[in-house]
């Protein structure tokens, strides 16, 4: 079928199949998303499904819950027939699914997501006193202690992605699957995460595991499958794999070896730009002093909730700041709003991509170009070949995997979206972009793109603000990076000083590794 | 409390203001009898507001109440005076008919991806219409079981009467709290409220809760027209015009957001007193033309919903850090 | 004295100068009027008994929106002791639970109509269209059959179209608009009868819009007789009208006096003159009397 | 959603094959249906008189389309209507200027809307309650104006709004159709059209991309105020009378129906102007054909809702799905996950 690196695939064939996709394929319209693959899963396997932004595992995964109705191929469990007509049927069969993006009810309460479709029952009345103690100890299993009776919406991203897991796990009998899990986790909830899948491997269950981070796939897989373009590339054994095989593998290309220096030697010295005094919100972020220089990029360092993404909204006028002064050059501004943001010159592409990012509906080229249309006025309409030159070059340049640009974005893969986000906003030439992890849910190769994009546009100029959980990615492109621990900004980084050591130390609060603030 | 009790307490905090607000006014207004009136007064809409706001919750709506409630009076009024048969009898045929009515819209809207809006706004012109088809006229009823169902009665202390359809009003709130909150099937109402892809990705049953929420609106429905009908003693298909507007403002002011996911059966309980309590007050007052009494309902009604969102607005602010708005 | 009036609501003028007439009855005897105004609806007329019964009214006069269900509430009120009075609609409860009905007989108005047509038309061939009001009303039902009594045994008089207006004016313009096409551009109707004078308005605009002449190639007859059916009149563009008088509240107080002074129980239903206006009455003038009654 | 690549003949299908059955049925059951003369110096037959009755409708679909656009919606705007008429009559009574009159009530109508949109954009009250103080109190105000009498006049130029003829044509109808070419041309001609789909698809998103939502928002509940100032001027000089009780009636319910039967999703985001008129034309001609087909008025509402429910089923992308297995590979179904919130 396609040529497979290893020649051991064979022998893995031995065992009898937990489940079993025989010739899934999967079009949509203008797309054909899964083209013949064949899947195993073993019991007792944790099997990897890696490839490009794009390249078929979420449409698989959902193939395979019966999200998606097959166009062609079959589905086995323990060697019989199956036809999952929805999640709940998948469920039913012992499949329990963690989707990509967290995919929870923000509106019931933590118990009540982690029970729903099964809450325990008496008399046919839900016994939410049990169900709420059920779910406490259901959670002290990955060391989150938290009111289980709050509505999940009022958790982090984070948080809700470990309910999520949690769920998943208590309602698969038979097979995990996560999709992109460890996107929006830091190390330790990973480690608890990971420590979850041993004992559930030990225990029979075959999990299917899908992740950018290689390092974690080569941590914790057995097994790997290679998907790229919607065809299957190649199943192999984890051990002996190489990582440059397995990325050449996905991208069906050498990756140049590239290594990078960690932190920039200088510090940029160039004119201060923007310079924010005593800026604050009472209630997110605790008042602070920045000042950004031309063409320096300043990352973000911090824990899960410390206050990362505060820090981006007040400067970008979403929760205005309610304390201190904003500078530019030598003249003050005020940034109540988004759009005085925009005005300015700012540009910010936001975490959460499908709730604060993408117009679902629009398409691709709309979606490019609607920061500069509401930059230029309604009354003065880029023309339509305008358009679509700046929607083909950056489709071009960030490398979006679309068929055209007449798509709804939202038919777009996850980390497409990202791209096609970050074009928004490169389109209006901003001259501070703030970017709130903008290599999540990235693949490999987008990944070093981006990354030395953001080296670009620093030298093209562009003042940069870089919040990202990877610290390693941090480290590399920053000429300061700003810890900031319990909503305020505790500690600077500057030029020698950056190193992954450091910082983790100073998120930590370990005093000797950075200069503390005083505050 | 919970971030998400604030509007349920906001609309009781409100209507007790009202309530004495009013009572400075016109002491009258805190006799027993008002409250009788207050109750069975408003039964039927605090009973099919109870359906609407399962509806509501859901992320639908349920255009087509005021039609049902019509064409059940009819229904009835027609079947007592055509067949011998029982009232208790047409009761559960009724009910069968309007509960089949609802199952049905909930199965256009679920299976042909239609919006709710436009499924039961054809189900209002629908009802409406068959109302008219089985009678023009209005038909009284005359059956001594119905003497005898009006008859129920407890007299309270100070004249004022809790009527048997006050009592059906509030057994019915109860059993709508009950259904709401302590069910799996009102667990996967508020699921679907919350997000109807991200519900159907966790397993819930959409296509049965859907037709279910919507029979069970019908259902709520038809017996909010046999209620009616007993307040009545007559089946007339003019009646109930626009009870689908007066139920969803009422659940609105209870708290419940329109977008679907959040709400309380209770807080509609008082959605349903405050518009009562409006319109008792304005008679009360006795001196506001035809014109000024819309004005004034329509001005109260944004008092109401402004001082609902202020109160939750200002009181969730104490507490803590800010909770994400979805 | 302190009175609880219950309307139906303000759907038309002629509503609105029941209410106009009946706040200045009041005013003029000094009588304190609590006015509720139902926005049409049974359930909000019930609402405001029941509160004016709470409120401790002396007497309540109610303009009932329909026949039926008024038993339980009229029983509360004479538990009460306090007296009803019904204004120009009936209902039909029992005759004990109510002092005394103001009001026109609803089906002699569409008889009246029936009759003058009947009489003008004589022994020609006559194909009639009607307006009915608003599906299910009772002015709409009891119109219809008065008029039907009034053309039985007239075989030269047929009912050929009969649609709503739903009481407007537009919809009497557009609804007598497709009776102009469905009926051969208006050749085929000889008379139109219009359940009320808004939509006999409206229907006078399409025929002229049609380029016939109202009046003379079409009859028109309708009732309530508000003031500008009489400009119709004058102008020779309508042919007769039934008036329905809006002055319901002064016979209706005047029982009431006499029952608060002396006991004295008035006749069961006082019935208000069904008066039939043709182009001979002086329209003009009856117009400017008319005029300033809140119409 | 439709893909805007497919043809714009096939785009409007399902609306022109509905309007052609209507139409055809109507002519089946009444021969005289197609006939258009020149009588009076103004063109006469049942269908002008569906292009000329459905003015109000259409003209109300064309802020509604708007508005629901946003993924709101305006029940203010049949009250809105009645405010208008009875303005235009009350000026053109005291002034006995036509043109101060139409001023007025167009003014009156925008500020109508902005009264919604700041009330929608600003307070952040959810459209439908927002607007449903309005349809209460509006009408009220209307009689307020009209004292709840019928405002009568007799201003030539302001009743040749509704009843006259330009180049036999009714007035109405060149209004209703100049309006609506107009309000296509502003949409499409800038990017107004662009930002209303963004926002209604995704407020949050298009804010964050500065986007200027509140001002739009109230902006189109403003051109709604507008279209239903128009309808309201248009239905009042009809009739050469304001009806405070009875203008515009429920007609923000046709005009929301026409919105959606022109294929305009109530979830807000894309939308077709042309579509919303054609809607309209639907929708007045099942009312025409109704009235002129000869049935008892008591079974208008149950034929009513039987043909819309026949409009809604052929036009349902889900049922056209499930009845061509062949092509059910490109069905919509499953895009929803996506797309939906
Ligand atoms: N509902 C849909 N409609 C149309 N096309 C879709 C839909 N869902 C996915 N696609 C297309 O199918 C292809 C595979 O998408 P998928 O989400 O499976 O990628 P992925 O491998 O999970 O990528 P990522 O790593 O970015 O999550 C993409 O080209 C995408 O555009
Ligand atoms: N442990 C927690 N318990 C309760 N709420 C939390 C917790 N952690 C975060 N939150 C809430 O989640 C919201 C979002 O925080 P967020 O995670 O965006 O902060 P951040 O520093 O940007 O981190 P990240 O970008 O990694 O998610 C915060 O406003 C906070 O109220
Ligand atoms: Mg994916
Ligand atoms: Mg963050």
């Amino acid at each position: 079928m396609v040529q497979t690196p290893t020649h051991r695939a064979q022998s893995l064939e031995a065992s009898a199949p937990l489940l079993h996709g025989l010739g899934i394929t999967k079009a949509f319209p203008g797309a054909l998303a899964l083209d013949n693959v064949d899947f195993v899963l073993k019991a007792g396997e944790v099997h990897a499904l890696l490839g490009e932004n794009g390249a078929g595992k979420s449409t698989l995964i959902k193939c395979l819950t019966g999200v998606h109705r097959l166009d062609g191929g079959s589905i086995l469990l323990d060697g019989s027939a199956i036809a999952p007509r929805s999640t709940q049927d998948a469920q039913d069969h012992g499949i329990g699914t963690v989707y990509q993006e967290v995919n929870l009810l923000p509106n019931l309460t933590v118990a009540e997501n982690l029970y729903l479709g099964r809450q325990p029952t008496r008399f046919g009345v839900v016994d939410s006193r049990k169900m709420n103690r059920d779910a406490s100890a259901l959670l002290a299993q990955y060391d989150l202690h938290i009111d289980v009776t709050e509505d999940l919406g009022s958790y982090s991203v984070a948080i809700q992605q470990i309910i999520a897991i949690a769920r998943a796990v208590d309602l698969s009998g038979k097979v995990l699957i996560l999709d992109e899990p460890t996107a929006s986790l830091d190390a330790h909830e990973v480690r608890l995460l990971f420590d979850v899948v041993r004992r559930l491997k030990a225990r029979g269950l075959g999990i299917v595991f899908i992740s950018h981070f290689l390092d974690q796939v080569f941590e914790i897989s057995d097994t790997i499958t290679v998907l790229r373009n919607g065809q299957k590339v190649g199943t192999c054994p984890t051990e002996g794999l190489g990582r440059l095989e397995l990325v050449a593998m996905m991208l069906g290309r050498e990756l140049e070896e590239e290594t990078r220096e960690h932190g920039k030697v200088h510090a940029n010295t160039g004119p201060v730009q923007f310079s924010f005094k005593g800026f604050g919100r009472k209630g997110r972020i605790e008042p602070f002093d920045l000042e950004i220089r031309k063409g320096e990029a300043i990352g973000i360092a911090g824990l899960l909730g410390s206050g990362r993404t505060e820090t981006a909204e007040t400067l970008f006028g979403i929760h205005a700041a309610d304390s201190g002064k904003a500078m530019i050059g030598t003249t003050e501004v005020s940034l109540p709003t988004p759009r005085s943001a925009v005005l300015e010159g700012f540009g910010f592409c936001p975490e959460d991509r499908k709730v604060d990012g993408i117009i679902a509906d629009l398409s691709i080229r709309e979606n490019i170009i609607l920061a500069l249309q509401a930059l230029r006025g309604w009354t003065k309409p880029i023309p339509r070949k305008e358009q679509n030159a700046i929607a083909d070059k950056y489709i071009k340049a960030l490398d979006i995997r679309t068929t055209d640009r007449e798509k709804p974005i939202g038919q777009l893969s996850g980390g497409n979206q990202q791209k096609a986000i970050l074009a928004r906003w490169l389109a209006t030439h901003p001259r501070f972009l703030i970017l709130d992890e903008p290599t999540r849910g990235i693949d490999v190769g987008a990944h070093a793109e981006i990354i030395r994009l953001i080296e670009e546009l620093c030298d093209q100029g562009m003042s940069l603000l870089v919040i990202s959980s990877e610290l390693e990615e941090l480290t590399v492109y920053s000429h300061r990076i700003i810890v900031v621990r319990d909503r305020k900004h505790v500690a600077e980084l500057t030029g020698k000083e950056i190193t992954t050591a450091a910082v983790v130390d100073a998120i930590a609060g370990n005093q000797p590794a950075a200069q503390e603030r005083a505050q | 409390m919970k971030t998400r009790h604030l509007p349920f307490a906001a609309t009781l905090v409100i209507f007790i203001l009202a309530y004495g607000l009013c009572y400075t006014q016109f002491p009258a207004m805190l006799s027993t009898r008002v409250i009788g009136n207050l109750l069975t007064d408003n039964a039927f809409l605090g009973i099919a507001a109870v359906g609407m706001t399962f509806v509501i919750i859901s992320g639908g709506i349920d255009l087509s109440i005021g039609s049902v409630i019509a064409f059940t009076g009819v229904f009835i009024a027609v079947m007592l005076k055509t067949t011998g048969l029982h009232p208790l009898t047409v009761f559960a045929l009724v009910l069968a008919v309007t509960c089949l009515f609802g199952a049905a819209m909930g199965a256009v809207i679920h299976f042909l991806e239609m919006p709710p809006f436009i499924v039961t706004l054809a189900g209002m012109f629908l009802a409406r219409g068959l109302a008219f088809v089985l009678s023009t006229d209005s038909v009284p009823i005359s059956h001594e079981f119905y003497g005898t169902l009006q008859d129920i009665f407890w007299r309270m202390p100070g004249k004022g009467r809790l009527t048997l359809i006050g009592g059906i009003m509030l057994v019915t709130v109860g059993l709508g709290m009950l259904i709401a909150h302590r069910t799996r099937f009102g667990a996967n109402v508020y699921a679907l409220g919350g997000g109807q892809a991200t519900a159907r990705l966790m397993g819930v049953p959409i296509a049965a809760t859907t037709v279910g929420i919507y029979a069970l609106s019908g259902f709520l429905a038809g017996l909010s027209g046999i209620v009616f009908s007993l307040y009545t003693s007559a089946g007339y298909s003019l009646s109930a015009v626009g009870v689908e507007l007066d139920a969803i403002a009422a659940v609105v002011i209870g708290g419940t957001l329109l977008t679907g996911g959040s709400g309380y059966i209770a807080g509609t309980l008082f959605g349903v007193f405050i518009m009562g309590l409006i319109q008792t007050y304005i008679i009360f007052d006795g001196s506001l033309s035809s014109w000024w009494t819309k004005i004034v309902i329509g001005l109260l009604l944004l008092l109401f919903i402004l001082l609902q969102k202020g109160l939750t607005w200002a009181s969730s602010r104490g507490f803590g850090p800010a909770h994400r708005t979805a | 004295l302190t009175v609880g009036f219950s309307q139906i609501g303000s759907e038309s003028g002629w509503r609105a100068a029941e209410t106009t007439l009946t706040k200045q009855q009041a005013e003029q005897r000094g009588v304190d009027l609590k006015f509720a105004d139902a926005q049409q609806k049974q359930e909000n007329q019930i609402k405001a008994l029941r509160s004016f019964i709470a409120q401790g009214v002396d007497a309540i006069l109610i303009a009932p929106v329909v026949a039926t269900g008024w038993d339980a509430v009229l029983k509360e009120a004479k538990e009460a002791e306090i007296p009803v009075v019904l204004l120009d609609r009936m209902v039909d409860s029992d005759k004990d639970l109510y002092l005394t009905a103001v009001g026109s007989d609803l089906v002699h108005e569409g008889k009246v109509a029936g009759d003058w047509l009947v009489a003008e038309v004589k022994d020609k061939s006559c194909n009639v269209v009607e307006l009915q009001g608003t599906t299910g009303s009772s002015p709409a039902i009891d119109r219809k059959n008065g008029f039907e009594q009034a053309l039985a045994g007239h075989d030269n008089l047929k009912i050929i179209r009969s649609q709503t207006g739903d009481f407007t004016r537009t919809k009497g313009k557009e609804v007598m608009e497709s009776f102009l096409k469905a009926e051969d551009g208006g050749k085929n109707i000889c008379a139109l009868y219009a359940h009320n004078d808004d939509m006999a308005v409206g229907a006078i605009q399409a025929i002229k819009e049609a380029g016939l002449q109202p009046g003379k190639d079409i009859l028109v007859v309708s009732i309530d007789a508000v003031p500008d059916i009489f400009l119709a009149l004058a102008a020779g563009e309508a042919n007769a009208t039934v008036e329905l008088t809006p002055n319901m509240a002064g016979p209706a107080f005047d029982a009431l006096d006499a029952f608060f002074k002396d006991g004295t129980q008035p006749a069961k239903f006082i019935q208000t003159e069904s008066k039939l206006y043709t182009q001979a009455d002086d329209p003009k003038k009856i117009y400017e009397e008319k005029k300033g009654l809140g119409y | 959603m439709t893909r805007q690549t497919s043809l714009p003949g096939l785009r409007y299908a399902p609306q022109i094959l509905t309007l052609l059955v209507v139409l055809g049925l109507s002519a089946s059951l009444f021969p005289g249906f197609l006939n258009v003369e020149i009588a009076n110096g103004r063109l006469y037959g049942s269908l002008i008189d569906i292009l000329n009755r459905g003015a109000p409708v259409a003209l109300l679909a064309i802020g509604m389309t708007l508005v629901i656009a946003t993924k709101g919606i305006d029940l203010s705007v049949g009250a809105v209507m009645a405010i208008c008429g009875a303005v235009a009559a009350a000026t053109v009574t005291t002034t006995g200027s036509a043109l101060q009159a139409v001023a007025l009530a167009l003014a009156v109508g925008l500020a109508c809307g902005l009264w919604n949109g700041v009330l929608v954009a600003v307070a952040g009250i959810q459209p439908i309650i927002a607007t449903l103080i309005l349809m209460v109190a509006g009408r009220g105000i209307a009689q307020l104006i009209t004292e709840g009498t019928i405002l009568t006049f007799t201003n030539e130029s302001l009743v040749f709004l509704g009843s006259g003829a330009l180049l036999s044509m009714p007035t109405p109808i060149l209004i209703w159709i100049t309006a609506a070419a107009l309000a296509m041309l502003l949409v499409r001609r800038t990017a107004l059209g662009m930002l209303i789909e963004a926002i209604g698809i995704n407020r949050r998103a298009s804010t964050l991309s500065g986007v200027n939502s509140g001002i739009l928002l109230v902006c189109v509940y403003m051109i709604a105020g507008l279209c239903a100032a128009v309808a309201g001027t248009i239905a009042a000089a009809d009739i050469k009378g304001a009806d405070a009780n009875n203008a515009g009636l429920w007609l923000e319910l046709d005009a929301i129906l026409a919105v959606v039967i022109g294929g305009t999703s109530l979830l807000g985001g894309r939308f077709t102007l042309l579509g919303s008129m054609l809607g309209a034309m639907i929708i007045q001609s099942v009312n025409t054909s109704i009235l002129i087909s000869g049935f008892p008025p008591e079974f208008n509402l149950v034929i009513k809702a039987l043909i819309i429910i026949l409009i809604l089923l052929i036009q349902s992308p889900a049922l056209r799905a499930r009845l061509k297995p062949v092509r059910r590979k490109q069905g919509q179904g499953e895009t929803s996950i996506l797309v939906k919130p």
